[in-house]
């Protein structure tokens, strides 16, 4: 079997498309961060696949940059989710409601 | 015509000047320097004229540009004024009258402890009264527009303490912002299809592009949006509810705002965009028949109303009526004509019903009474006694707004009447709609003065002895604006009289154009026919004279208060004998009509189903989206995953 | 050779993903979630980018991994998610389910409307195989792309000040 | 070679940034350095005059325009305006907070660090010309952002925010970042430049994914600039935040997203602007629509805010759709109005607020009477609010006026009437305050005493007085907002 282009970007559609049913579906936020980062890591092999199928080496070096961000915004994120927890005792999103309306 | 910019800055230098300086000044001061600077403009108004005569009528279109004011894209404007006659009409309406009533108000509100704060509004008001006649273009006037909007709102809640009058100036602003909607979008439309907003190059623009298809579609739109606009200030149906309760603001305001002046900006308005309305014959009809329906309902209103100042409130709106209606029947000049005679006469009423309370006030307090109301016609009559120099004002007011003949009120009404009858389409509809509402305008209006100032006092006990006249600084203007009110209507003969219509011919180089842009001749009518309409209208005056001094003066007839009034009839019957015929056919039918257009058009159509049923739907309807704002993280990434879907959808076919 | 492996490690990542957003106890999660990173570490391998799925390795499953694993362990935080919570619309989770599977089926969508070229094998040449190697990257990081290397050290700055400024103990 | 290397980066070009970093290293010294618990003043005062120095570096490098490393970043009159302005707001927040955040308990250093953190990626946004760039300044900020909203650790309301700001934005990255791929596997670059080049060559074939791509980042900004349907977040973030943090949120980043929307699309897709045009029309109208009619139902003035500030996003989305100077040129003018007004809006509000330590507060109830307690402070409120509704002569009229003239020129009446009528809606609730403030009587009981600082007062004042001014003469500031779009198409 050849492998195309399609193949790879094929299963990283469905990949993030898992990713985001993850984040619909769930109510605990740390499952909601990791279908973020199955998201991402989707994200990151279309970069990589383009990149290797055009030659061009930009799309490698992007990824590079998407890794970063996405550690950071892991930081950020638990931070916050600690935060949560050490206010509420949960981090079920759905008790999250204060604010609404 | 550069001196010209003056006429705004005066009373902008008065206002900045008592801004800064008023509060630690004595009130002469302060009232005297505010009114010399409405003076001044006044008199650079009068050399403006005088500028503009000496030119030939073909070249009195003087633009002054002040600054570079908006560029943006293909749009440049300049803050500029366009001096033409009918702008040296309105400015010398506006400074005089102001002037007048200025000085008025430095007797009137003497004392106050925000007496600079009033005059600052009131030159601020001057001031955004000028930009909004003198703009050369629709976004200044608009400014102008919203800017004695808020004044009149600032006006009205003036006492703020008062809750009833804050509530007013509310209200005011509100109904406002409905008719400026209209505005701003004729005005994007204007901009759309023809590419300017400057006066001058706009009515070339719209004849040449709807000359040839007259009444299409876009300009029909246009200018119904700008009649909405123009319902919105100038209180026409059906956006008068907020008039009637802006008199809750201090009577000089309501004279020179809320009677000659702001509300009038509808009519100019009309006036000034005459070809676009020209260019659609269907607005035309809706504008005669909105003023038409206005000037006859706001009179059967004013039939029953027990306070002076309501009164006033809705005979102004009868009369704006009018001048709408002259628009409509492509009388243009007519109706600036009817809105410049106005001015003088209801400015006087205003000033002169302001004595009349400014009087009664000072004798309740003396007996220190405050529950007895000071403006309610109830608690009055006999005036005329006390306070005569007021009561031969009023009277030569009310003789002028009634139309008998040799008054002011009766040349610029019959202009309209005859212009009315004359023209195609809905002419004897609205004639018959402005005769009948002068019937009642006589009616009331004397009603008014009978109740008043005829009769017996009827204060509380021992006041009697407080009644009498205001300061001469009140009364002064009161004699300058009556002798307007007699000889401002020689100006503008019928033709019967005379050859020359001297008012006609000045404003004529600013409507030829809207008549020639779509070939319209107004039609004249045979002396003969002339000499009946003015006969007509002249017994429509004096029928009305009549049924009111019957009743109120021959009968001794007594307004009652409101809950008795259902019972009028068998009070009528049993007390008085009057004929059950003469009551079935006249009294029954106006007090019916009366109570009807109240119901229908202020309490129940306009403010329930208007207001505040668009506030509700718009209320549920926000409810239902807040609810979607649920605080759930989950159900709003479910929306954003939704939103995605679409939007790929959607773009998907591209 | 490599279609074997494709279809054999897609099978894998396409399992463990939909493990990870199933898993009721965030633990097993994190566990399936580290064995999808090393998946995908095995496609990048396969398009010719062996430091980035050495990255992958290290940054993924090393480092972000063992973080969200430090939070539950730290929170103690193993208890199930609640079924239905009264704020919650009921049909929530088939409506994500949908939607999510929405999301799928238009990008899919997109993607078969494209054409879909082959893609040049890993031993087409020298070139091609060295475009992934580490220093071809660090070489362009260092040259072409030192601006946004720079801003990535101020991103990680900010991150750093976040995150202490969010959890640590309050200090006054 | 490498001296070549350096001298075609232009590195000269990007020295507000380069001095803005220096800033923040100086400002996190003098925490270090500062006593214990006592660190906020001295980094405040090194905070804004480091400001001051990124603002005279922007001043002198103002005729260094061009492309500075390889393309990656532009430098023009476009970058230049924003800086100006992104500076201007990040001074003024940083310059009102000192007093704030003692009252709100969150006096640590780390809020103005994160402040200045989020003006480089502010910085970074309005300047990429190179969709790596404006990923990394996107993030930058948003990682700033997601701490400053939640900063109030001890508030549940301010975690809540945070927790749900976070969440949607990494998750709206997600898309951004898949979108950014599409688009670089069909055009093979992500240089804004290289992408317009090619969608300018292969107009007519080009790949279906690139759609998608572009639908993608679309999305992402219009998260990022809170448009429906995407605006879910705004409103609780900006609630939970502290307010000065609201007052920033609403203004600056808004100001750098539609910056950096402005220049993608009228840049990098530029000529798919046909394409685009009904999804964006309805976003626009969604957008107006909705934020305005969940703004009249509002008890909190700071939520009610929130909405509106969704509501004249939508405007701006009606001036961006014209896909002209006239309507970029317009929304640079409403940006810089809408953050004069709303910054002054949120300073009254923060005044007038009950209980800081409340999980909600901010009531309409507060501003009873206020017009009789504290005229000065309701007379600013209400020339704020006349101005949010866009009512001449204030600056607010003239916002709304350009943008509605540039849609009508470009054909856009239905937008401009909807816009207007939306805008006679906002009326209502903008009005409820000034009711609140001059019809309602006093319940001396229940007033609570007005939050008052010097900074906070100045700057009140200086609002109003540039409100009125615009209002009266709005020209300078449109044919600035003009110049800087002119080198844009």
């Amino acid at each position: 079997m050849e492998l195309t282009l399609n193949h790879y970007l094929i299963l990283s559609a469905i990949i993030f498309a898992i990713g985001v049913t993850g984040v619909l579906t769930r109510r605990n936020v740390l499952i909601i961060l990791m279908s973020v980062e199955l998201m991402l890591n989707s994200a990151n092999m279309t970069l990589i696949a383009f990149s290797h199928y055009l030659q061009n080496i930009d799309g490698m070096v992007f990824v590079f940059f998407t890794m970063t961000v996405a550690a950071a915004e892991v930081g950020i994120g638990l931070a916050i989710v600690v935060t949560m927890f050490r206010n509420k005792g949960t981090i079920d999103v759905g008790n999250f409601n204060l604010l609404k309306g | 015509m550069d001196f010209a910019v003056w006429i705004v800055l005066f009373p902008l230098i008065g206002l900045l000047f008592n801004t800064f300086f008023g509060k630690k000044l004595p009130e002469k001061i302060v009232g005297w320097l505010a009114s010399l600077m409405i003076g001044a403009s006044f008199v650079v108004a009068l050399m403006i004229t005088l500028k503009l005569a000496a030119l030939d009528p073909e070249h009195r279109v003087v633009e002054v540009t002040i600054f570079r004011w908006i560029t943006s894209g293909n749009l440049t404007l300049d803050f500029a004024f366009l001096i033409d006659p009918l702008t040296s009409v309105m400015i010398l309406v506006v400074t005089g009258i102001s002037f007048l009533i200025h000085i008025y108000s430095i007797g009137y509100m003497h004392g106050d402890s925000r007496f600079h704060v009033f005059f600052v509004f009131l030159n601020l008001f001057v001031f955004f009264m000028l930009v909004l006649v003198l703009g050369n273009n629709l976004p200044i006037l608009f400014i102008g527009w919203e800017g004695v909007g808020l004044c009149s709102y600032l006006l009205i809640g003036f006492w703020w303490e008062d809750q009833k009058k804050a509530e007013a100036g509310m209200k005011a602003f509100i109904v406002n912002r409905i008719g400026d909607f209209g505005m701003l979008i004729a005005m994007f439309l204007l901009f759309y299809y023809l590419g300017t907003l400057k006066f001058t190059e706009m009515f070339p623009a719209a004849a040449h592009l709807w000359g040839h298809s007259v009444g299409a579609p876009a300009i029909t739109a246009i200018t119904l949006l700008l009649l909405l606009g123009a319902t919105g200030k100038s209180a026409q149906i059906p956006l008068f509810v907020w008039l009637p309760d802006a008199m809750a603001g201090p009577t000089p305001v309501s004279a020179l705002i809320h009677a000659a002046t702001m509300v009038t900006a509808g009519v100019y308005m009309i006036a000034r965009t005459a070809t676009l309305f020209m260019l659609a014959p269907t607005s035309m009809m809706v504008v005669a028949l909105i003023g038409g329906f206005t000037a006859l309902f706001a009179a059967t209103i004013g039939i029953k109303q027990m306070d002076i100042k309501k009164v006033l409130a809705y005979s102004t709106v009868s009369q704006l009526g009018y001048m709408v209606m002259a628009c409509g029947v492509g009388a243009f000049s007519a109706g600036i004509f009817h809105l410049m005679t106005h001015a003088f006469f209801k400015a006087l009423l205003f000033l002169a019903s302001g004595a009349v309370i400014h009087t009664m006030h000072g004798a309740l307090h003396k007996v220190h009474d405050h529950d007895t109301d000071p403006q309610d016609i109830r608690n009055m009559g006999g005036l005329r006694k006390y306070i005569p120099l007021t009561y031969w004002l009023f009277v030569i007011a009310t003789i002028s707004i009634s139309g008998l003949p040799g008054f002011a009120g009766f040349f610029s009404k019959d202009e309209i009447l005859a212009n009315a009858f004359a023209s195609e389409g809905v002419g004897y509809v609205v004639w018959g709609l402005g005769l009948v509402g002068a019937v009642i305008t006589a009616f009331y209006m004397f009603r008014l003065v009978y109740l008043t100032f005829h009769g017996n006092y009827k204060g509380p006990e021992g006041s009697a002895e407080g009644l009498k006249e205001s300061p001469p600084i009140m009364t002064a203007p009161l004699v300058v604006l009556a002798i307007l009110a007699i000889i401002g209507g020689y100006v503008g003969l019928p033709p019967v009289l005379s050859k020359f219509h001297l008012f006609q011919t000045w404003l004529k180089p600013v409507f030829e154009p809207a008549y020639s842009a779509v070939h319209y001749h107004p039609h004249h009518l045979s002396h003969g026919l002339e000499w009946l309409l003015i006969a007509v209208s002249v017994s429509a005056a004096v029928i009305g004279l009549f049924i009111a001094w019957l009743m109120y003066i021959k009968k001794g007839l007594i307004a009652k208060s409101d809950d008795e009034q259902s019972g009028i009839q068998r009070l009528l019957l049993k007390k008085y004998h009057v004929d059950e015929v003469y009551n079935a056919v006249v009294i029954q039918p106006l007090i019916d009509l009366s109570r009807y257009a109240w119901k229908i058009f202020d309490a129940g159509f306009i403010d329930n189903i208007l207001v505040n049923g668009t506030a509700r739907a718009v209320r549920v309807f926000g409810g239902g989206l807040r609810r979607m704002q649920t605080g759930i993280v989950g159900n709003y990434a479910l929306m954003i995953a939704l939103g995605v879907i679409l939007i790929l959808a959607a773009l998907m076919g591209r | 050779m490599q279609g074997v492996m494709f279809i054999v490690l897609a099978l894998v990542t396409l399992f463990s993903a939909l493990m990870v957003i199933t898993r009721k106890d965030p633990v097993s999660s994190i566990l399936y979630l580290v064995l999808t990173f090393f998946c995908f570490a095995g496609f990048y391998v396969l398009l010719g980018a062996q430091f980035l799925a050495a990255v992958q390795i290290i940054v993924y499953a090393g480092a972000i991994a063992v973080l969200f694993l430090f939070v539950v362990m730290m929170l103690n935080l193993r208890e199930p998610e609640a079924e239905e919570g009264k704020e919650l619309i009921p049909i929530w989770k088939p409506l994500g389910y949908a939607v999510g599977i929405g999301v799928g089926i238009v990008f899919l969508s997109y993607l078969a409307s494209s054409p879909g070229p082959a893609i040049p094998p890993l031993n087409g040449g020298d070139e091609i195989y060295a475009m992934g190697r580490a220093d071809f990257l660090g070489k362009a990081l260092f040259t072409d792309f030192i601006l946004p290397f720079e801003i990535a050290g101020v991103l990680l700055l900010a991150a750093v000040l976040g995150a202490v400024a969010l959890a640590k103990k309050k200090r006054v | 070679m490498f001296d070549n290397l350096i001298a075609g980066m232009h590195v000269g070009r990007i020295l507000p940034e380069i001095v803005l970093v220096g800033v923040v290293l100086l400002a996190i010294l003098t925490d270090v350095i500062s006593p214990r618990g006592k660190s906020t003043g001295p980094v405040r005062l090194v905070s804004l005059a480091g400001l001051i120095g990124v603002l005279v570096a922007t001043i002198l490098k103002k005729d260094d325009f061009g492309q500075a490393f390889g393309g990656m970043v532009m430098i023009d009159g476009f970058t230049f305006f924003f800086r100006v302005v992104l500076t201007f707001i990040t001074f003024i927040i940083i310059y009102v907070s000192e007093k704030y955040i003692g009252l709100a308990k969150i006096r640590i250093a780390e809020y103005y660090l994160m402040l200045l953190l989020a003006l480089f990626g502010m910085m970074l946004m309005v300047m990429a010309n190179d969709l790596l760039i404006l990923f990394l300044g996107i993030e930058t900020m948003s990682i700033c952002l997601y701490t400053l909203v939640g900063m109030s650790r001890h508030k549940a309301s301010s975690n809540e925010g945070a927790l749900k700001y976070f969440l949607l934005g990494a998750f709206t990255t997600g898309f951004f970042v898949y979108g950014i791929a599409l688009i670089y596997g069909s055009t093979g670059s992500t240089n804004l430049t290289d992408i317009m080049v090619y969608f300018r060559t292969v107009n007519t074939a080009m790949p279906v994914i690139a759609w998608a791509g572009v639908g993608l980042i679309l999305i992402a900004f219009a998260f990022k600039t809170s448009l429906v349907p995407f605006h879910w977040w705004s409103p609780d973030a900006y609630e939970g935040a502290p307010t000065t943090i609201t007052a920033f949120m609403s203004t600056a980043p808004k100001a750098a997203a539609f910056a950096a929307f402005i220049r993608v699309f009228y840049v990098g897709f530029g000529d798919l602007s046909s394409g685009l045009e009904p999804v964006l029309w309805w976003i626009a109208v969604l957008t107006m629509t909705v934020g305005n009619l969940i703004a009249l139902r509002q008890d909190s003035v700071k939520r009610m805010l929130a909405f509106s500030s969704i509501t004249h996003a939508g405007y701006l989305v009606v001036a961006l759709l014209t896909w002209e100077q006239m309507g970029a040129s317009a929304i640079l003018f409403y940006l810089v109005v809408y953050a004069i007004m709303n910054i002054g809006a949120f300073l009254v509000a923060i005044a007038v607020n009950r209980d800081e330590s409340d999980e909600k507060g901010y009531s309409y109830e507060d501003y009873r009477g206020l017009g009789f307690r504290k005229p000065i402070l309701a007379f600013a409120m209400m020339i704020f609010m006349l101005s949010l509704t866009g009512i001449p002569p204030t600056a607010g009229f003239f916002g709304k006026y350009y943008i509605f003239s540039a849609a009508v020129k470009s054909g856009f009446v239905g937008l401009a009437v909807i816009g207007v009528l939306n805008s006679a809606v906002s009326v209502y609730y903008y009005l409820r305050v000034i009711i609140m403030m001059y019809l309602k009587e006093r319940d001396e009981e229940k007033e609570a005493p007005i939050f008052w600082a010097g900074e906070m007062v100045s700057i009140m004042f200086i609002c109003v007085v540039l409100v009125i001014v615009i209002g009266i003469k709005p020209d300078w500031l449109l044919s600035i907002a003009q110049a800087s779009v002119s080198g844009l198409m």
